[in-house]
């Protein structure tokens, strides 16, 4: 048992939170939220240059890590430093399942996401699935001029900035059944794919995502026909995983900014900071910014292991409890200045809630830990 | 001890149910209901709607064009309003500074400014957080220099919420240094069309531009505007404050809240299943509903209590901490509910498109809600100061 | 509507609580805590004599109250003063039961209750029953000699100092049917009723009772055979307003020792009650206060009406959280005095959170409230 | 970064199973499964056991005897005895004075008292807390005053955990007044056979005599008895503190409630159903559950940069804090679980009859442990004293 860094780990952490300390001010978070494309191409390819996108795939990918430990580094600093760049998105999630299920061309794909030259987006969650993951009624038909989608998905991240699309649509099965969940591979200019997007509470951009008639070749399918779900849950994993550090590392600003307001900031004439019920209210933050960071350790520690979902349920519905209390209770402590959009907490603050509603909230995890551990 | 509603509160309550049925416009109920922004001329329309029926002024004394309603009414045009999703009615003028002035107030006040808040002819705001000051009122810096008939007033008031719809706002300032903190201080009635005042709008963290700074330079204010006497003005902004509280608990937005919150959850597929009949869910919804129920019985009972001159002293802060809190726990469940619809930043439009999001629990601004509201327990003094207030009676009080 | 206690009730009330504070003091109570009967005869004919027990049945039961209000007062006052008689058990729950179904030669048995003459107890719930009201297992069977009485009994308070039982018994319908339940007047000293009692951990003693070929007369049966369900749940909403009331009277206690405790005993060089941490602890225990004292409000103004059980389990839940936390905070801030047996703020506590055990607990009800508000 | 255990380890599991399941007598551990009072021999009796298989003083070092486990070893000790319903080990001679001796204490204390520790000839209790001084160490009261060869002690100990069970006992006592009140204290060991020392049992709220009042009058103590320095007391008093807290956050204690709490949700009906499959009490134990795999990599992480040499400083009141609140959390859900079963003041015994409660769910003593364990947030410094300590380090080193 052993919980420290790699000596590769704890460099990759220090070179990218030097970068973003660097050059992730503020001023240039407001930016990328206020920018129509949801993020910063530059900033893009600096972090695909440091090696950030290739330390979250194995070498067989390309990469040069992948495993849990190098996801929950990497996701840490981001969080800490606020970042909005969908690095989740193109290469946890929609990566993650192209280096899993994609042939030979399509691997390719893979290559150009580490080069840092390539947005792809999941179109999965439909909208009334909730976090319902077999709830696919999309459609997928096969006939003479191809595979033809039909359907709608709701909240795509990132869907407007990507060249691609990985689209999840039912060619066998009910609806909720695992059995018949094929994935495929959307050009986003394909005919038939329409995008209506909008920005998101803490981050970037999304879109809702309808399939009219959209029409592929099957060489756009990924993996074998039907067998989709077990390379959905297996992202949806490591993507957890990736959030769950983010949210960690957003917490872990929100306790210091906290923390730095309490001992600057005077009423009635003392510090914030010497008031005891402030203070014990800081110590029970941290209290659950350890019980969090265990958590997450957890949750990365079995990414490979046979006990994988209940363990990243049991951490899951943990980090969106503790970061709903470290959220509400760094705005409290603040005060006003936290409902302030211009004060940097409200940017951390929205980004930890908005936490729990990815890859299932507290309560999803919870049931799902419960089911799990009664199988 | 009897919970029951009289004859008389029975029909009042179907008097506010049939004139909200006939005058509530629908397209603002929606807003209401969906969390959007009213414009400043649907909150006007509603006003005077009410004034219209003499229902504006609930618990002025007639003697001042008022309603004169119980405790027991206002709590039933409470609830029957917010579940209708009536706008709520502006109270900066109506609650806080008329109080004030009734009390206080110089006959030639009352008669000048009463009449204009009804009519609408005012709109007015609040002056009294500054910045560095928070619930700490004491410490307040804006200064009044008297100079012949006027005042020069300098300095800065924060959160000032619809200061930017406003055209006169009531201030606390500082007009003595030389005393205790809580002294030295007066109210005063200043016109913000009057060189040097200045409003910047903040944007709050769920994007909305609801509150103010407005900056105070030079401003000359009449001292036929200084109400009561100088240097009293603590004595009648704690005045303000305990009448500002006979609605704090809030119970008629919690109810509301719950009622969108169910229709939420019996919507929203939860595994299959509608996510009101999961357990948990149901459970945690239950949980809000019983403290609620519960609330709404303390409320009722500290009000009958006032209104029997008993004077709701920590009674309001206790109320304001609940109410706060189960207001909270509503949005915090409304935002859960919809689960991944909660992401989108402002969810009643797709830009460009300026269609609605195709989202099938029509969430509204379920987020923007929940972010908002984390205000309820800063503003207005915060809850850790009402726990002061609690404890400093129930603790400095004894041994 | 209307809050204010009436002058009867008021009087009540005051008479009461006078007469508690003069006589019930901490020392009598460890003296009948630790007698093997699990009450003070003396005091208890001196409740009846102040009218205590008739305040709890309405006129034409011979009482002269009855209603919700006259509970609350009642219970309110002894749950403040921690009197550890049985009056919940036997004037409400088994003296309601037979008031409420009793023919005219059973009702005569309400008059001696009345008088402080007898003691009755309830025998409902069984060993694997929980909270589990329908669930009744005894059986019930006439033949020739008479009704044979099987099975056993669990938990029933003050079943050795009752002249009789109230015994649950099936003669129809499966587990957990409420119809073909019926009840029976059981005089203790019936042959082949077996009691083996205990201490309780907050008050009195309890039994476990053994119903091995008990015979009785069909004259014993109380009310129409298979018919018990409806006086049942009735006695238990009964009974569940005076235990929430006895429970804020206790609360009330805890509340007030804990402040007094805190404005007295220093630590650290000052009061601890001039620790904020603490200040804002009592607030929120205040807070609670008042929640419950506007739940128990509920339920007893809903006692007669249509509302009945919803209201009564949304209260029973929401004090039994209360309970909880006052207990347990009233502890906590006392530290070390508050773990020792004599310091009586241990009855106390001991006290609210067994009242959460008894018709119910805070989960049971919660449960309850979300079934019937759906119906 | 590597979550597993080594081959080692998992095979030193296997021995203490083994071990366990060799040598731990059953009516020892029922006992212990369902919260009995184990009497002194049975608790002698263990430490016999422990002490033959070289596993009483697991971390002492190797010269003095010890076991010199690692961190890791330690906890698996931990969770397979609590699992097992090993009685706990008392830790007041082993855990809390050895470290102390061995750090300060001179040779002839060494060689006199540890090998007495561990074979059992000195039963050591704990003279720290007095009636008035609570968490407040730095107050105590109690003097001992220099007399030739002796110093005479009078003064009066409290929450003395099984006292009545000791021979000896470590005080902390006032030898000088004249100074701040941290300084001026000196660690004592008192023979309790001495002239003067008296001990009374103090009954505890769930009814046993767990702890005690120790009285000390005029007690002639030689000065050999001395650890350390005179009037430095307070450094060794807190580093003994600072060891008593390796073991602090009670996961494997944790962990045998929580296998408990499911046993008994498995077997109690809940509305015809195992209680275990009512989904809001499953809930409730799934919820201590996530917070207690997280507390044991926290527990594991924390020894892990101990073993390394990192002191741990407030991560020892963290998990003080959070593994009290855990077992108190699993303390309340199985005294809910056994519903009406909890009302019995001593559930194992029907009076008189000397035959069991015919509870079929077993229950035990829940509510004894649920009530006794009300201590744990209390004693051994209270969890608000720990939030001091978190706070100071958190907001007192900045700004």
């Amino acid at each position: 048992m052993n919980f420290d860094l790699s000596d590769e780990r704890q460099m990759l952490s220090d070179t990218l939170r030097r970068f973003l300390a660097d050059k992730y001010s503020s001023t240039l978070r407001n930016e990328v939220l206020s920018d129509p494309a949801g993020l910063s191409r530059e900033i893009w390819s600096q972090l695909a240059e440091l090696g950030v996108i290739g330390a979250l795939f194995d070498e067989a990918q390309g990469g040069f890590g992948g495993a849990g430990g190098d996801i929950a580094v990497v996701f840490e600093e981001l969080g800490r430093a606020g970042v909005v760049e969908p690095v989740l998105d193109t290469a946890v999630l929609a990566g993650g399942i192209i280096a899993d299920l994609g042939n030979a061309d399509q691997q390719a794909l893979v290559e150009q996401i580490i080069a840092g030259e390539l947005h792809v987006a999941l179109a999965h969650g439909e909208p009334e699935a909730r976090y319902d993951l077999p709830y696919v009624t999309c459609r997928a038909a096969e006939d003479a001029e191809g595979i033809r989608l039909e359907g709608r998905k709701a909240v795509v991240v990132n869907a407007e900035a990507s060249e691609y699309l990985i689209v999840s649509a039912r060619e066998a099965g009910g609806l909720r059944d695992w059995e018949g969940i094929s994935l495929f591979l959307v050009p986003r200019d394909t005919a038939g794919l329409v995008l209506q997007g909008y920005a998101l509470a803490s981050r970037g951009r999304a879109a809702e995502v309808v399939l009219d008639g959209v029409t592929l070749t099957p060489e756009m399918r990924l993996g074998t026909a039907g067998q989709g779900g077990d390379a959905l849950t297996k992202a949806m994993a490591r993507s957890a995983v990736a959030q769950m550090a983010e949210t960690l590392g957003a917490m872990h600003t929100a306790c210091e900014m906290t923390q730095d307001y309490l001992m600057t900031r005077r009423q009635f004439g003392k510090p914030l900071g010497s008031f005891q019920a402030l203070q014990h209210r800081v110590a029970e933050m941290l209290i659950e910014m350890e019980q969090a960071r265990s958590a997450t350790i957890n949750a990365l520690g079995h990414l490979d292991g046979p006990d994988r979902d209940r363990q990243i349920s049991a951490a899951k519905a943990l980090m969106g409890q503790i970061g709903k209390r470290i959220a509400e209770e760094s705005i409290q402590m603040h005060g006003g200045i936290a409902m302030t959009q211009e004060y940097d907490l409200a940017h951390f603050a929205k980004r930890i809630i908005m936490g729990d509603h990815r890859f299932g909230d507290s309560d999803y995890h919870l049931e799902r830990f419960i089911d799990l551990s009664a199988a | 001890m009897d919970l029951s509603y009289t004859e008389q509160e029975l029909a009042f309550r179907e008097d506010v149910r049939d004139f909200l049925a006939e005058h509530l416009d629908p397209q603002v109920s929606q807003k209401v209901r969906t969390g959007r922004e009213l414009t400043k001329a649907e909150m006007e329309g509603w006003h005077a709607t009410l004034h219209a029926r003499g229902w504006l002024a609930q618990n002025w004394p007639k003697s001042h064009g008022g309603a004169e309603w119980t405790a027991v009414q206002r709590f039933i045009y409470e609830e029957e309003a917010a579940r209708a999703s009536a706008p709520r009615i502006v109270p900066f003028g109506l609650s806080m500074l008329a109080p004030v002035l009734m009390e206080f107030g110089s006959k030639e006040q009352q008669d000048r400014w009463l009449p204009r808040i009804l009519s609408g002819e005012d709109w007015w705001c609040q002056g009294y957080s500054e910045p560095g000051a928070g619930s700490d009122l004491a410490s307040l810096k804006t200064r009044a220099v008297r100079d012949g008939d006027h005042y020069v007033v300098n300095g800065q008031k924060t959160w000032t919420t619809l200061g930017q719809f406003a055209n006169m706002i009531f201030c606390l300032v500082r007009t003595d240094t030389e005393c205790k903190p809580q002294e030295g201080i007066s109210f005063l009635l200043i016109d913000m069309d009057t060189p040097g005042v200045e409003v910047r709008p903040i944007v709050l963290l769920d994007g909305t531009p609801e509150v103010n700074e407005v900056w105070l330079t030079d401003v000359r204010v009449p001292v036929e505007n200084l109400v009561g006497e100088e240097n009293k003005g603590w004595t009648y902004a704690k005045y303000l404050l305990t009448h500002e509280r006979t609605n704090i608990a809030g119970v008629g937005f919690c109810q509301a809240g719950l009622d969108a919150l169910k229709r939420l959850a019996r919507t929203a597929n939860h595994n299959g299943r509608p996510l009101s009949e999961n357990p948990l869910f149901a459970a945690r919804i239950a949980q809000v509903e019983i403290e609620l129920m519960a609330l709404a019985t303390s409320n009722l009972r500290i009000l009958a209590a006032a209104g029997a001159g008993r004077a709701p002293g920590v009674e309001a802060s206790m109320l304001k901490v609940k109410g706060t809190d189960i207001r909270q726990a509503i949005n915090d469940l409304a935002r859960r509910a919809v689960g991944p619809y909660a992401m989108p930043f402002a969810s009643e439009d797709v830009e460009g498109s300026n269609a609605p999001l195709p989202d099938p629990l029509n969430a509204g601004a379920v987020t923007k809600a929940y972010l908002n509201n984390r205000k309820i327990s800063i503003f207005g003094g915060a809850n850790e100061v009402q726990k002061n207030i609690i404890a400093k009676t129930a603790l400095g009080g004894r041994g």
